[in-house]
């Protein structure tokens, strides 16, 4: 059963895509994501086959040789991706492209020429690092700093809980260029990993998204280029911004997705599975979950698919409204996965099926990409 | 929390403990903080914790506390084996060894269901940590109702044939024996199953579960296993099913006792966290929406275990009735579940990786809605007394 | 501060007609409900000026004496009432006016002509009686019989927890005609108030909603001639469900809306409001239930803009979303109100201040027009 | 639950009682099946119940069972004031009396504040019923925040002139007294005020509140009151007011009993009515949702039990941490709210009437969480404690 989704929202050429990257998913992820998870690492040639067929840096035009997708195509593939089963595992890998949006959007000719193109075929992946051991959401209290000399920065600090740390072939690294500036002293700098000193530190081990590639980085009086600089001096938080309200439809949407195919799966195995002689999805107290699930189905639709009218009449994001989505879809997420893995019992705690892993994927989209208290803070402040 | 004399609950009175027990209580914690906490990780990366574990504890005299010194146990009460299960849960690394050190409850099923001569041969080999058993009831399609099992036992002179499968069988890779509950023509009975070097026993790898521990479950295959009629438990004594089970309550208490342990273990933790972290200029704990939520954890715990400790004390002298048991698993297993799930949301994105222990107390916590009866089969039971 | 409603959705028309209901209830209703309140019972003169205005049985065509009115009337009717003080006292009696609509649409033409014109002039108002002392929800099971007589029917029976009981002057009411057919032996057959044997019981009261005039009827041998028949003999259900999605927008609107103003109200009451030296607002715990609450007003709105959109599309209601709304906005209500009588302190529990008021009538919008156990047998089968 | 003997519990033991105990839980419950059950209804249309009642509660010997004999108190202990309070929650009409039982805890301020001659002069009267007082804190814009209270007291000679407001005084318009805290030079000190014929008091009519009952509140003015300085409570002692407020954990505690015991008669009568009633060819018991969610009500009643009974014990010894009473206050009053609302949800239409006590006593459940310090106030006290 494939993702429900709005289908007016979409025009012919979108559903085009989407089949073809749902089949693209199905036959190139979901089936082999179990070795994947063996493995610890998704291959090189999953992101060349990606490349190939127009998935990746899907919104860089086409004459910086990206696949010149639109809004509604990143959308889709947040959807699909969410609702595959092999999202669970990948979905922050994959959707970590989104960085290519950002560069896009904010560096010069020469790193759009340079950085685009072998990021749409999958040759190279970036991480966007900004966190720190002591920093956690509040940007404005990084330590990693970048200091001039010459035509060059020198760069030292220590980056956490960077997705794709441990595969990425470089970083858009948040410095403090002017540290007395605070949080307008922060420049946003691409480091590469083979430059001396990067150190690629730990692959942190999670709860669950085991193919992300989270883990640490440090520099060690690192030093690259001053055309390195994305964007000017002190614009960092800027960049960062430009990012922003994309995540905040994104995962909302992934979210959505998820606890879709999470439901589905659990209509199934209600359906397959009896107990005291009868299938379990015929005991009331089943059947009345389920209909809480579809109806929390339903509105959270209704809410993101209002954006995203809003942003084909605007083409503008209301920051207000996503951080909302921000925080509705993913606690949504929360209640429903978890009721699918009571509803599956036992095989609910088994990987073997998919709402194990989707539990422990969602858990995290309450926290990363602006966590629900940060997110409460702005829509707070907002009244 | 760090003296090994501290209880490390909210520091509210609980008048239920002896001496003794206190005593009792500083062993089993310097057990784990001796022999688990430094070599969890290693035994992860290994896959399996080993089975040495077990005999430690049983030097250590920690296993079979509460069963009677006459069968080598220790010859304490149901609060021994409580406390032990408490220390299992105020161990960081309690979530990383999975229900695995709750074996006295199999041997409670002995105790409980066993003839006299079947009680001094085995007790004292769980005494010891010698024999690592589990009581097999859930099969595949089953789940835990008895009156579903496939798996048959038929008589073949003086030994029982046994053919078909358990699930969820804990420790499966280190386990010694298995209690399999089994249709025979005379009804379901149970036998005591030695599984290493038997002949048609298959113990599958231990199955892939959300929790990433040093424990784990497997899948327990008997093929024409032959076994001889005196290891059936408690002989033809067609009671012997309904005393196995009656360890349910044992099962329900300790398991609820360790949950809540827990709690208050990531209570802690996460106290200590907001109160070092800071964000925006301030520590976490300065906001009032971290304030406010760890106000209603720990009033959450301080219920759970003002209920709790008045169910122990009721069931040690004996005026227990079963429904209790099941309310407090069900309530103390979802409080459980809105606590860790809090906690790990105040430590942030630190509280996913696996660098804290929070991570996979959530995970464990999860499972602890589904096993040993799911959150709706105690509503069933409870609503049956309606 | 007046309600917010997603203005595309409504024609210049419609601008006009809501801001005068709004008027009129801020001037006929409001600025009265708490004498009504006391004298137990809302005067005919307000019903006769809601007739001149041409708010009374609202979608009725002219010709039939109505205002002519359509779907986006009734919502717009709806949600200012919802919005509006009085709203929580009188909204059951005023929107029961419902009954116009099912009458209109499933009665003769000479009923049509008899009914409509006084009902549009508040001259007439009428009830509908379905629940009986022992049917609850279970329309199958009532046991008010109508036995044919020559040309007349003779009813016996008893109703309860019907609207408007003690004030209407006419119910259309639920008959078995045909006893031994069940569900299909039930007819709807008006009964004047004036019949003999009509008997009016005692007035019901409520935890809220006061001036709803809820109470008891009975029939002892009420003869009224089969022209009194709505619809046909046995088509009893038929007639009800015309009016049930209709119902089952409304009272998701008025949750709504009713949600709205105590938020509004909260907001206003939290900023002006001290404690420990600081406006209750700027507490984190204020900023951030505020910001939960504004999220699920925008996500529920999102779901009620879908299902008015729909109908505007396809002239229709799709039963299953309309089941999802009466589950989803009126406990989205309760917690939202709930939420706000708490921020209010001691204030939020006195008749004084709108909140209090708001959390007793919401109760009874998880009850009546289907409760939510009734809605998720619903939804729970379409699965 | 008819017997005037039963405990309407959930069953489960309470060990925490003496016979005596429950002879006296007799005598109260009697009280309120005879004087006040048959009433009710009649007072709500006359506006308040009669004064008289607290008269007749004092013949039965039931007011002040907790304080001492030598104050013309029962001599009992805490829990007889515990078991007043559950019987007002056991009963029916309990939620149409609003909190208007409540008067011991007055008692509890002249006993824990008084001078011996105010104990002796002032408790006989609460003991017969025959002065009804309250204590006067709360103010308009204060809250009970005993920092920003705006009344005063000035001396002038042998007296105190007292000038200012109380809110939400609860029996107001058959008070006798208020325990008013007022601002004087020598700081906040409380004042045992009569009100009754006594100039420059006025009295509002009652509050119109969310529940309609037949007690209720009302706002108290103090214009140029004229107080002998022997009405001072405790005199000159600077810690008067600190002595009066220690009873927060007496009425935290009672507060808590009574909501408990609404919970329980709320299950009760949910049982009974879903049992006797149908729908769609079944008793509304028959459903499954029904089950599961009177099996959680069922669950969080008995946890709420055995979390308040041990602290009712803890405080019967005089161990309890203030901070306990906080959170059985918090808790207990959020529980009722989810308990009384589930419950009028099973009762459909029938539960929105005041035909049945769920619909009072779920509006009545609703100020729970906001008297006595509001949630948040409990969680910020709590919080202080992490």
């Amino acid at each position: 059963m494939p993702y429900h989704y709005t289908r007016e929202l979409f025009s012919e050429e979108h559903e085009i895509f989407r089949a073809s990257y749902r089949h693209f998913l199905e036959t190139e992820a979901d089936a082999h994501v179990d070795e994947w998870l063996k493995a610890g690492r998704v291959p090189q040639s999953f992101f060349t086959k990606a490349g190939e067929m127009g998935f990746l840096a899907v919104g860089v035009p086409e004459e910086y040789g990206g696949p010149g997708g639109d809004f509604l195509c990143r959308v889709i593939i947040a959807e699909e991706l969410g609702y595959s089963v092999a999202g669970a595992s990948i979905a922050p890998l994959v959707i970590g492209d989104g960085v290519s949006e950002i560069l896009f959007h904010n560096g010069s000719e020469e790193q759009r020429h340079k950085w685009m193109p072998p990021m749409a075929k999958g040759e190279v992946r970036m991480g966007f690092a900004i966190t720190e051991p002591d920093s956690g959401s509040d940007v404005a209290s990084i330590r990693t700093s970048a200091v001039r000399d010459g035509d060059e920065y020198i760069i030292n600090g220590a980056k956490t809980y960077i997705g794709n740390a441990a595969f990425a072939d470089a970083f858009i690294v948040a410095c403090k260029t002017q540290p007395e500036l605070g949080m307008k002293g922060i420049s946003m700098i691409i480091v590469e990993a083979d430059r001396p000193g990067f150190v690629r530190g730990r692959k942190l081990e999670k709860m669950g998204s085991h193919l992300s590639g989270t883990g640490e980085i440090a520099f060690q009086d690192v030093r690259v280029p001053v055309s390195n600089l994305v964007g000017t001096e002190g614009a960092g938080m800027k960049v960062v911004m430009t990012g922003l309200n994309m995540d905040r439809i994104t995962w909302p949407s992934i979210a959505h997705a998820a606890s879709q195919r999470a439901f589905d799966e659990t209509v199934t195995f209600t359906r397959n599975r009896r107990s005291f002689g009868q299938a379990i999805i015929d005991f009331q107290n089943t059947r009345f979950k389920l209909a809480e699930m579809k109806t929390e189905l339903a509105v959270g639709r209704a809410f993101l698919d209002d954006l995203i009218r809003d942003y084909l009449k605007t083409g503008k994001l209301d920051t207000i409204r996503c951080a909302m989505a921000k925080i509705w879809l993913p606690e949504m997420e929360g209640r429903i996965i978890d009721q699918c893995v009571q509803f599956h019992g036992g095989a609910g705690y088994m990987d073997e099926y998919p709402v194990s892993r989707l539990y422990t994927a969602a858990r995290l989209h309450r926290i990363f990409a602006g966590t629900a208290e940060i997110m409460r803070l702005m829509v707070g402040r907002s009244i | 929390m760090d003296g090994l004399d501290a209880l490390p609950g909210l520091g509210f009175d609980r008048p239920i403990f002896s001496e003794e027990h206190n005593a009792f209580r500083t062993s089993t914690r310097r057990f784990f903080r001796k022999e688990v906490e430094p070599n969890v990780r290693q035994w992860e990366k290994d896959g399996f914790f080993p089975a040495e574990l077990f005999r430690k504890a049983g030097q250590a005299g920690l296993l079979c506390a509460g069963i009677p010194a006459q069968y080598g146990g220790g010859g304490g009460d149901f609060l021994h084996v409580t406390i032990f299960n408490e220390e299992h849960g105020y161990s960081p690394a309690g979530a990383a060894l999975e229900s695995g050190m709750a074996t006295d409850t199999s041997a409670y099923v002995v105790l409980f269901a066993g003839t006299e001569e079947q009680k001094q041969e085995w007790l004292p080999g769980f005494a010891k940590g010698e024999i690592i058993a589990e009581l097999g009831l859930t099969e595949g399609q089953s789940g835990s109702d008895p009156a579903s099992i496939q798996t048959t036992a038929r008589r073949d002179g003086d030994d029982f044939i046994l053919n078909g499968s358990k699930m969820w069988m804990t420790n499966g890779p280190i386990l010694t024996n298995l209690i399999v509950v089994a249709r025979t023509e005379a009804g379901t009975r149970l036998f005591f199953v030695p599984l290493q070097n038997t002949k048609g026993v298959t113990v599958s790898k231990h199955t892939e579960l959300m929790l990433k521990s040093s424990g784990g479950v497997s899948e327990i295959f008997f093929d024409e296993v032959r076994i001889p009629a005196r290891n059936q438990l408690g002989g033809d004594d067609k009671r012997s099913l309904a005393n196995a089970l009656a360890t349910v309550t044992v099962g329900r208490l300790v398991t609820a006792a360790r949950m809540l342990a827990a709690c208050e273990l990531a209570y802690h933790m996460t106290v200590d966290f907001v109160k070092n972290r800071k964000a925006f200029g301030q520590r976490i704990f300065d906001f009032q929406n971290t304030q406010f939520k760890l106000a209603s954890i720990k009033t959450e715990i301080a219920v759970g275990r003002g209920y709790l400790d008045q169910l122990l004390l009721r069931n040690l002298h004996g005026r227990l009735d079963p429904v209790e048991s099941a309310m407090a698993k069900l309530w103390i297993s979802e409080m459980e579940g809105r606590v860790m799930d809090e906690c790990l949301q105040l430590f942030g994105g630190a509280g996913y990786s696996n660098e804290y222990p929070i991570s996979k107390m959530y995970a464990f916590a999860r499972v602890h809605r589904i096993f040993l009866g799911t959150s709706e089969i105690q509503r069933v039971t409870i609503a049956r007394t309606i």
